[in-house]
């Protein structure tokens, strides 16, 4: 039975709206699965990737996450980008036991068993960039603007929260959403002018997604929102979105991501010179997420070894611990919660497309599951571990929460 | 660098004096050439004190340097050396002038700064510059003073405005040195005419300064402030409902030209053309593919990219709807329903033709200095590439009025769609017909493309974003109307920029959509509809 | 004898139809439950909650036929009554997981507590009780047809003009549907289902149960349609299809005749969007998309608009197809997909089951020509080979193939 | 000369076959109509001749031109005038508009509308503005008329032209269609049902039955009983 | 005095004006109908003829005027449906029948039973039903391509298939617009015979441009021109009269 090649699930869209962001996390998977497999593979079996399309569509994910495990038997799965997607595959890899790396930051509130978040959680990304524009920028006012989505909702309503606590005042937090695919962002972008016209100095905090943060950037260059009177600090905006534009007029503008492509490591020169060799262009760049995969990819690897076996329960138990390089000189380990720790960067972008690291976390961040700032989540804790051993373990109660109390 | 302003030294020396304050505490005054080695391989907070010590310098030199770092000119060389970027490839030694020889010095790297340091140069460079000769650079050191509104500023202020002969800078000067003023420690009456200046400037920059000087004015100067914010606000309304219409005609001007190639293939043709959206992405395609190549050949023509895309937009995507036309659409006359299943599959192919070739990300498409910044007209401040796109907009309709309306094509497409066997039995080459006629969809569908690729996202996807719109459009207008699609994107997108402000983006939309529901129920034909036994089966 | 009455109403096709739906309803659950793993002629696990989703797919494009086959409502916005029913199941099973989430609470489903909602809306009060969901699921596509239709056929709203309302329709919801402060989870969505009715939903027995719940709603409504299009109720569906007006003067109201049918339509649409959804896992706004409504026209007419069968057939080959492709082709898969569509208009113009039809006609016809030779007044009705085409309707008619009267 | 010869010709529509080996001939100078009753195939003998449906068997030449592989606007563009059964007016047109439809087969410096349209169908010239789908039936059939004789046609097919048109006007259509014979030389090919026309302007009649040609001969033959029988119910 | 007229009439047009464009189609036209009456309506291409007929049947709403049926029925309340319940039936001059149904069926869907929705789908056709399906076809002489689609038929059978439906509905008055425009001579005398049979019990409003079917009809005509009536009486009288001599029959 071990013989022949281990499979790998890559479950991205490769048509629709996401195809702009998910493709080129095929692409990476893949790259990671040839050098891997030019490594020498794992267990001493090749590496076999299985490429689906999830479209676009999120209950075609789950019946394609179904087919991976069940008739294509892959051994663990890489994929998904919006948190619907995840959702919509999550009972999947409960039910049939596999696992699943999920590489995008995201508003956080969940730990499962099955799925190990790569990405950044809401404590990873958006509060250190908020304390990063209090301190270095004395920001007062802050506009929170964001696509009306879950995740941005969610982070909104932690950072209101974090705002509030901080002694911001209600009157000057403004909150915005829009639709997905915005277009048109002229009433916003003067709306958010007015409003930082009003004296302190103001803010955006964007969790603008996908497609509408072209038009949306293109819209604050041309009403000359300079950086140096409005700062936009974005964690959705990384280079591949940026490379849809001249950034010269927004140069100065933010985003807070755990990795940067013009972050100058031996491993990530390495990570990018592979990348542009295996994509045949030099005009390719990297991003975050894509850094979530080289990290999960790397340990899955490293657990699997440990374990000796592709089997889920044992990877379950070996990954926790595992440490293994990121790509911006740190070391990212899987956390008993099944997040990671990461550094968090904030960069301002340069007229190349590229981002200017100006600040950095001097420690690692460990992801948080549950946000410490909603009230109903502060009292959770994630451990996958003995003896807890559950996803949503309420440390007042000491009780663990929802199904698995039911079903162990 | 020979005279550096009107004045020469003894002013400059004055500046630095004011400046000392802003500079950092820095132990002993250094010169330029000690300060500038200093800046290779820097951290941001050096790099914020060799700032801070160059003002402090006094000397001439230090200014270019300053302009290039904030510009991002400034370059360091693996050896050490620091450069200022002249032209493309070309670089200087920032202490000697020299030509930069790239065997010796290794390879460069910009200097990067942040934003804090960025406004700090602005500052040091609008004080370093307000005595420049030329009065538009004067100018815009006096509204970057304006924005800094730094009391030490006021002395400075005070000198160049004694100079100043310029009425219009004249007035930014005053309104920099009112709102520095705002922030001294002055009196009551000198308090209330700096309101009155800044006041009188009625923008939201002004509202800003004035906004930022409530927290700590005294009781009385609050009531002056209040005035003068109350009377900013007042005009600021007015404008606004403008500047609504405005954004309602441009995003109206963006739907119509969406809309306007549908208006042709299902307004007049009845193809339900689902492959529309996929015309106006080639459209912006074409355009990205001409930027690239002007990129790498001729970056001097970039300017007038748009110019050589428009033609040929309109060529590649007409072409392309001839040959759909010929291809597909040909045979399905008679039944107009099937041409949504076969354009649908066509737009399906299309788009992932594109995501092979060009990849599924978004590909760079720049703006021509001409489409890029705004102007101020009145209070209304108008994008200049809103602007040119009402502009196109409004052309490409009126040309297609003229063509539809007043050549024989046009009496001829009209023919052939109504009534096809009858119009070839009068002696019209229906093949042709058609396929000019679907040709001229799509061909000014890829006209809105290469106007879209101005202001949205050159992906795969962007048709699909389009599409549902523009069908919206043509049968709100009423369908085979062209005016009515010219009304009914204009109307949809008055509508739209009015009710943002209150029920937010999201709701608004939702309720444009409603609208068009209850509006279809009172004229079921659209709003140019048809009328009379010609229509009515 | 009622039921031999209604077996000569429905028709011979019908009740083969309706045979096999029930055979398969049977079959493959005991298929899969019963055989052993293995066993070659075992339905795969994964196999059964995907055909019953093919089969509500199924279902919707059929209650679509009815109104756009049959009266000629090109909806654009059919995939709103399925997604309507879907969220009416869905607010079900959220309910049902009770203490289970992750924040145990009993009421709020999680999206609510983590959003802050202190209490439960009052348009989610309710359906904790199956009954009352159930109703809701047929009720509240059902009344949002009727209330739209009212105004819509009222108002003499047709044509594309209705097509592109009924898009917009959807449109409105989906974007309603996406805001979070609809109550509904926003853009993921109501997921993380465990029972309904009590059974896991997981658990193989349940999936059985759906598929063979799928299938028999299927079945009933053929039932249904075929008893209406069947009738003279069809046949003036037909006529308001071809000649709006003209039925209008020969007395029919031609809007209730509409809006009986766009009616039922949806509340087709909408029980067979309360299936789906726990055969998936997940409904969210996407559901609501106007691509997602437009995709149903299009399995209708690939099968065959107008004839019943075809939409059912049409639903199950397209997904059927992006299933498979977008597994095996990932890259390639669109232009497979839409080159099927272009090659389906092209090369057969009623679908699917057009080639059949017609390729039993062309056999009818060589066997009645060879038998007499009569002429121009042949008394045999074949259905012309080229259709006819109404000059008045932008709806060619086609299928349907008549059923003489005698 | 434009001499019209229609032989052994077959049409079908689908499986149904609507004209059986018809041959006829319409001569320059001649008015030649072709009666019968409903459903015998008048309207199929000249959508085949136009071109606007297609024929399965047969020869058609126009001017000993075979006109078999040319589309319907090839075939105008050859000189043949269409005023086809229902009026087929443009509906959206204007008045004028359907007029000019008329342009299309001709050089640019044929392009005028003849007057004497004007002077047969006044009504038209008081109503170039309107829609032509606003227009009563009768004066559809008018403007269908005229647009015929936009396109200076060598060949005019007429079907059943005086449907629906007030008698006073019939009566001037006949006088212009011998003018038109008379004084154009043009080649009338008529098909008609009403039989007072008919007898009075014809140079030659052919019968139609169950599509097949059952007679042919002069106007005078129409008294003939054997020619009645096909025209009975 | 005006209002014995309207009662006893089956119907019942004063001062009808429409307008469209700025076009007056009719000018205050009165026109009275009585129970089993026939008339005959003629007059020049664009008289208003058919306009009048439209707003009798509700597809055009008049601006000014009365239209009333049998006495106290406004009719310019109704709308085509209720009119057609009401027993009013029309031919179109278009004929316009439903080209995807068969022969049959045409007839059948407009035979006059309950038109709700229910009612059709719950009917089933009873015997008496099939024999006037077949009376209706004989008439018509149909009865050959009983099964071939609507729109297969040549144009004359299409107006026949027309005078078929409008029979089925057995209305208490039929329009009817040109009907035997496109027939042959001897149809033409039949289906004058038709028309005359018919009246004996319902009241028929012909128009025709035809004068020798007018004739045959041996009944009261009435001349409209421009929107008004321009002569009534007998053929003889009407046909005599210099303006209608001049406007339509020409010389
Ligand atoms: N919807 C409309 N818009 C504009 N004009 C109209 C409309 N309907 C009718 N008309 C005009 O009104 C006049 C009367 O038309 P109507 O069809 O009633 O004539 P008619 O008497 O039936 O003539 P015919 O004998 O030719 O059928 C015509 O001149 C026609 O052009
Ligand atoms: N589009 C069609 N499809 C099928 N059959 C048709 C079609 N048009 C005509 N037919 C049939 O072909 C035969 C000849 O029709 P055609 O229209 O040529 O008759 P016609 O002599 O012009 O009659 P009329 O005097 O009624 O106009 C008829 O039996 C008719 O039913
Ligand atoms: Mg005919
Ligand atoms: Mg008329």
């Amino acid at each position: 039975q071990d013989e022949g090649p281990i499979k790998v699930g890559i479950l991205h869209s490769l048509s629709g709206t996401m195809a702009i962001s998910e493709t080129t996390l095929r692409d990476v998977m893949l790259m990671l699965i040839e050098q891997q497999n030019e490594a020498g593979g794992i267990l001493g079996r090749q590496i076999e990737p299985v490429v689906v399309d999830i479209a676009s569509d999120w209950p075609l994910a789950a019946e394609l996450a179904r087919r991976l495990i069940e008739v294509d038997e892959v051994d663990a799965v890489f994929g998904c980008w919006t948190s619907v997607c995840r959702k919509s595959v999550l009972p999947v890899f409960e039910e049939l036991n596999s696992l699943l790396f999920y590489p995008v930051q995201y508003e956080g509130e969940e730990s499962q068993r099955n799925v190990f978040y790569t990405g950044a959680s809401p404590n990873q990304q958006a509060i250190p960039a908020v304390d990063y524009l209090m301190e270095e920028e004395g920001v007062e006012r802050w506009v929170l603007a964001g696509t009306d989505y879950v995740y941005p909702q969610t982070t909104n309503l932690i950072l209101e929260q974090y705002l509030l606590d901080a002694g911001v005042a209600e009157d000057d937090i403004m909150i915005n959403y829009t639709p997905f695919g915005h277009s048109d962002w002229q009433t916003i972008v003067s709306d958010i002018v007015a409003f930082g016209s009003e004296g302190p100095k103001t803010a955006v905090v964007s969790t603008i997604n996908g497609d509408a943060n072209v038009p949306f950037y293109r819209e604050l260059a041309n009403q000359g929102v300079a950086a140096e009177d409005i700062p936009v600090v974005a964690f959705s905006v990384g280079e591949e979105e940026l490379s849809g534009f001249d950034t010269a007029p927004l140069v100065g503008h933010l985003a807070a991501w755990n990795y940067f492509m013009s972050v100058e490591t031996p491993e990530n020169e390495e990570f990018i010179a592979a990348w542009h060799d295996y994509i045949g262009s030099e005009d390719r760049v990297t991003n975050d997420p894509m850094e979530a995969h080289y990290i999960g990819f790397n340990m899955w690897v490293e657990a699997v070894e440990a374990a000796g076996t592709t089997d889920a329960d044992a990877v379950i138990d070996a990954i926790v611990g595992v440490q293994v390089p990121n790509l911006t000189g740190g070391i990212a380990e899987m956390l008993p919660n099944h997040h990671i720790t990461k550094p968090v960067l904030i960069g301002e972008i340069q007229d190349d497309g590229q981002f200017f690291v100006v600040w950095e976390t001097e420690d690692l961040v460990p992801g948080d599951a549950w946000s410490d700032f909603l009230p109903e989540s502060a009292v959770l804790e994630a451990d996958w571990t003995d003896p807890i051993n559950c996803g949503n373990y309420n440390t007042e109660t000491e009780t663990c929460g929802g199904s698995e109390a039911v079903a162990e | 660098m020979g005279s550096l302003n009107r004045f020469g030294r003894p002013f400059l020396a004055l500046i630095f004096i004011a400046l000392a304050a802003l500079a950092a505490p820095s132990a002993k005054a250094q010169s330029v050439a000690e300060i500038v080695p200093q800046m290779y391989d820097a951290s941001l907070g050096d790099l914020r004190d060799a700032v801070a010590a160059l003002v402090a310098t006094g000397e001439d030199a230090a200014l270019p340097i300053l302009q290039a770092l904030g510009a991002g000119n400034l370059y360091e060389a693996d050896n050490g050396g620091i450069f200022i970027q002249t032209g493309r490839n070309q670089y200087e030694d920032a202490l000697t002038g020299a030509e930069a020889d790239l065997d010796v010095t290794g390879d460069l790297s910009t200097i990067r700064i942040n934003n804090s340091l960025r406004r700090d140069i602005a500052a040091a460079v609008g004080s370093l510059t307000l005595m420049s000769e030329n009065p538009a650079t004067r100018r815009a050191a006096a509204a970057q003073m304006f924005s800094t509104a730094d009391p030490a500023n006021i002395e400075l202020l005070d000198q160049a405005l004694a100079e100043e002969d310029n009425p219009g800078v004249r007035t930014v000067m005053e309104q920099a040195r009112a709102a520095a003023m705002l922030r001294a420690d002055i009196s009551e009456e000198d308090f209330a005419a700096a309101v009155a200046v800044i006041a009188a400037r009625g923008d939201r920059q002004a509202l800003g300064i004035l906004n930022a000087n409530l927290a700590n004015a005294s009781e009385a100067e609050r009531v002056n402030i209040e005035a003068g914010i109350s009377r900013i606000n007042q005009s600021l309304q007015l404008w606004g409902i403008g500047q609504n219409v405005w954004y309602g005609v441009s995003l109206g001007s963006v739907l119509l030209l969406a809309a306007i190639g549908l208006a042709i293939t299902f307004g007049v043709m009845g193809v339900i053309n689902m492959a529309h959206g996929e015309m106006v992405m080639i459209g912006a395609y074409v355009t990205f593919f001409v930027q690239e190549i002007i990129r790498t050949t001729n970056p001097g023509l970039f300017d007038y990219s748009l110019a050589i895309a428009i033609p040929m937009a309109f060529a590649v995507t007409g072409l392309i709807g001839i040959a759909i036309e010929r291809g597909i659409i040909r045979w399905l006359y008679g039944r107009p329903l099937e041409t949504l299943l076969a354009t649908w599959g066509l737009s399906l192919i299309i788009q992932q033709g594109v995501r092979t070739i060009f990849g599924a990300t978004n590909r760079e498409v720049g703006n021509p200095s001409w489409m890029s910044g705004a102007f101020e007209l009145g209070g209304l401040a108008i994008t200049w590439n809103r602007m040119w796109i009402v502009v196109f907009a409004l052309v490409v309709f009126a040309l297609l009025l003229l063509v539809l309306n007043k050549t024989p094509l046009g009496l001829q497409m009209r023919a052939v769609t109504q009534n096809r066997r009858m119009a070839s039995a009068m002696g019209i080459r229906t093949p042709w017909v058609d396929a000019m006629t679907f040709g001229l969809g799509s061909g000014v569908a890829g006209l809105a493309g290469v106007a879209l690729s101005q202001i949205d996202n050159v992906s795969p996807n962007l048709g699909q974003s389009y599409i549902i719109d523009s069908f919206m459009v043509v049968v709100f207008g009423g369908v085979g109307n062209l005016w009515g699609t010219l009304v009914g994107a204009l109307t949809l997108g008055v509508a739209n920029k009015f009710l943002e402000p209150y029920a937010g983006a999201v709701l608004a939309k939702i309720l444009i959509l409603v609208l068009i529901i209850l509006f279809i129920q009172r004229r079921p034909r659209g709003l140019f509809a048809l009328k009379g036994r010609a229509v009515e089966a | 004898m009622i039921t031999a009455k209604i077996f000569e109403k429905l028709g011979v096709k019908a009740i083969w139809v309706v045979a096999i739906l029930l055979a398969l309803a049977i079959a493959v659950p005991m298929s899969n439950l019963l055989l052993p793993v293995g066993h070659p002629l075992r339905v795969p696990n994964y196999l059964v909650p995907l055909m019953g989703q093919y089969l509500t797919y199924a279902t919707l494009a059929l209650a679509l036929d009815l109104v756009w086959g049959y009266c000629g409502i090109l909806s654009l916005g059919h995939g709103a009554f399925f997604a309507l029913g879907g969220y009416a199941m869905g607010m079900y099973l959220m309910r049902q997981i009770g203490t289970r989430g992750v924040y145990s609470n009993a009421v709020l489903p999680d999206f609510m507590v983590f959003l802050g909602w202190r209490e439960l809306p009052w348009y989610w009060q309710g359906f904790d009780m199956f009954w009352f969901a159930a109703i809701m699921m047929a009720f509240v596509p059902g009344l949002l047809a009727f209330i739209f239709g009212w105004f819509a056929f009222r108002s003499r709203v047709t044509g594309v003009y209705l097509s592109i309302i009924t898009q917009a329709l959807t449109y409105a919801l989906m974007l309603a549907f996406f805001r979070n402060d609809m109550g509904f989870g926003g853009n993921n969505g109501l997921t993380d289902f465990r029972d309904i009715l009590g059974a896991p939903i997981p658990a193989a027995t349940t999936r059985a149960s759906l598929f063979a719940a799928s299938a028999i709603l299927l079945a009933l409504c053929f039932i249904l349609c075929s008893l209406i299009v069947r009738s003279k109720l069809g046949k003036v569906m037909v006529a308001v299809r071809d000649a709006e007006s003209r039925t209008r003067f020969i007395g029919y109201r031609v809007e209730n005749v509409k809006l009986f049918a766009f009616t039922v339509s949806a509340v087709m649409a909408g029980l067979a969007g309360a299936l789906y959804v726990p055969q998936v896992g997940i409904i969210n706004p996407g559901e609501f998309a106007p691509a997602n409504s437009i995709e149903v026209v299009i399995w209708t007419a690939v099968g065959g608009r107008g004839t019943l069968v075809g939409p059912i057939i049409g639903a199950i080959v397209v997904n059927a197809a992006k299933s498979y492709f977008t597994g095996t082709f990932a890259d390639l898969w669109l232009f497979i997909l839409g080159g099927m569509f272009v090659f389906v208009t092209l090369f057969m113009p009623k679908g699917i089951v057009g080639i059949f039809t017609s390729t039993w006609s062309a056999l009818q016809q060589r066997r009645a020509s060879a038998s007499a030779e009569k002429g121009v007044d042949t008394e045999p009705p074949t259905p012309p080979a080229q259709k006819p085409q109404p000059r008045q309707s932008n709806d060619a008619p086609d299928g349907a193939k008549p059923s003489p009267a005698e | 000369m434009t001499t019209l010869t229609v032989t052994d010709l077959d049409l079908h529509y689908g499986a149904a076959q609507a004209l059986k080996k018809v041959s006829i001939t319409a001569q320059p100078n001649k008015i030649t109509s072709v009666l019968g009753r409903n459903g015998v195939g008048k309207s199929s003998l000249l959508r085949a001749i136009t071109g606007t449906h297609p024929i399965t068997n047969g020869i058609i030449t126009l001017a000993e031109r075979d006109l078999k592989r040319s589309a319907p606007y090839a075939r105008a563009r050859m000189g043949i005038g269409y005023v086809p059964q229902g009026r087929e007016i443009f509906p959206l047109l204007t008045v004028k508009e359907n007029l000019l439809t008329g342009y299309a087969p001709l050089k640019p410096k044929d392009r005028s509308i003849p007057e004497t349209i004007f002077e047969l169908f006044p009504v038209l010239k008081s109503m170039l503005g309107r829609r032509g789908g606003d227009l009563s039936g009768g004066q559809q059939q008018q403007l269908a008329i005229g647009r015929a004789l936009v396109t200076r046609p060598s060949l005019l097919v007429l079907d059943e032209p005086t449907e629906g048109i007030q008698p006073s006007i019939i009566k001037d259509i006949g006088r212009a269609l011998q003018f038109l014979r008379d004084e154009m030389g043009m080649t009338i090919l008529l098909v008609e049902q009403y039989l007072d026309f008919c007898r009075e302007l014809s140079d030659h009649i052919y019968v139609m039955d169950r599509g097949e040609i059952m007679h042919e001969g002069p106007a005078s033959d129409l008294d003939d009983p054997n020619v009645k029988r096909h025209l009975m119910v | 005095m005006v209002d014995t007229l309207r009662d006893g009439s089956l119907l019942y047009l004063d001062g009808v004006s429409v307008t469209f464009d700025g076009f007056r189609a009719l000018n205050s036209l009165s026109l009275v109908v009585q129970r089993d009456e026939l008339q005959a309506i003629i007059g020049p291409n664009g008289a208003g003829k058919t306009t009048m007929m439209d707003i009798i049947t509700g597809k055009t709403r008049p601006d000014t005027g009365e239209v009333f049926f049998e006495g106290g029925i406004d009719l310019t309340k109704k709308d085509e449906t209720e009119i057609a319940n009401l027993g009013i039936g029309r031919k179109f001059q278009k004929p316009t029948v439903f080209g995807s149904h068969t022969v049959w069926d045409n007839i059948e869907l407009s035979l006059k039973k309950p038109r709700g929705v229910f009612a059709s789908w719950f009917y089933t056709r009873d015997s008496a039903d099939t024999d006037r399906i077949t009376a209706i076809l004989d008439t018509v002489r149909l009865t050959h391509r009983k099964h071939e689609f609507a729109a297969n038929l040549s144009h004359g059978q299409k107006q026949w298939l027309e005078i078929g439906m409008l029979l089925a509905q057995d209305p208490k008055l039929l329009l009817v617009d040109e009907p035997v425009a496109g027939m042959t001579d001897s149809e033409t005398e039949e289906t004058s015979k038709l028309l005359k049979e018919i009246s004996k019990h319902h009241s028929v409003v012909v128009v025709e441009h035809d004068m020798s079917f007018v004739r045959d009809l041996d009944c009261r005509v009435t001349c409209l021109a421009e929107g008004a009536v321009l002569a009534q009486g007998s053929l003889e009288h009407v046909s005599s009269d210099p303006l209608v001599i001049e406007r339509y029959l020409g010389r």
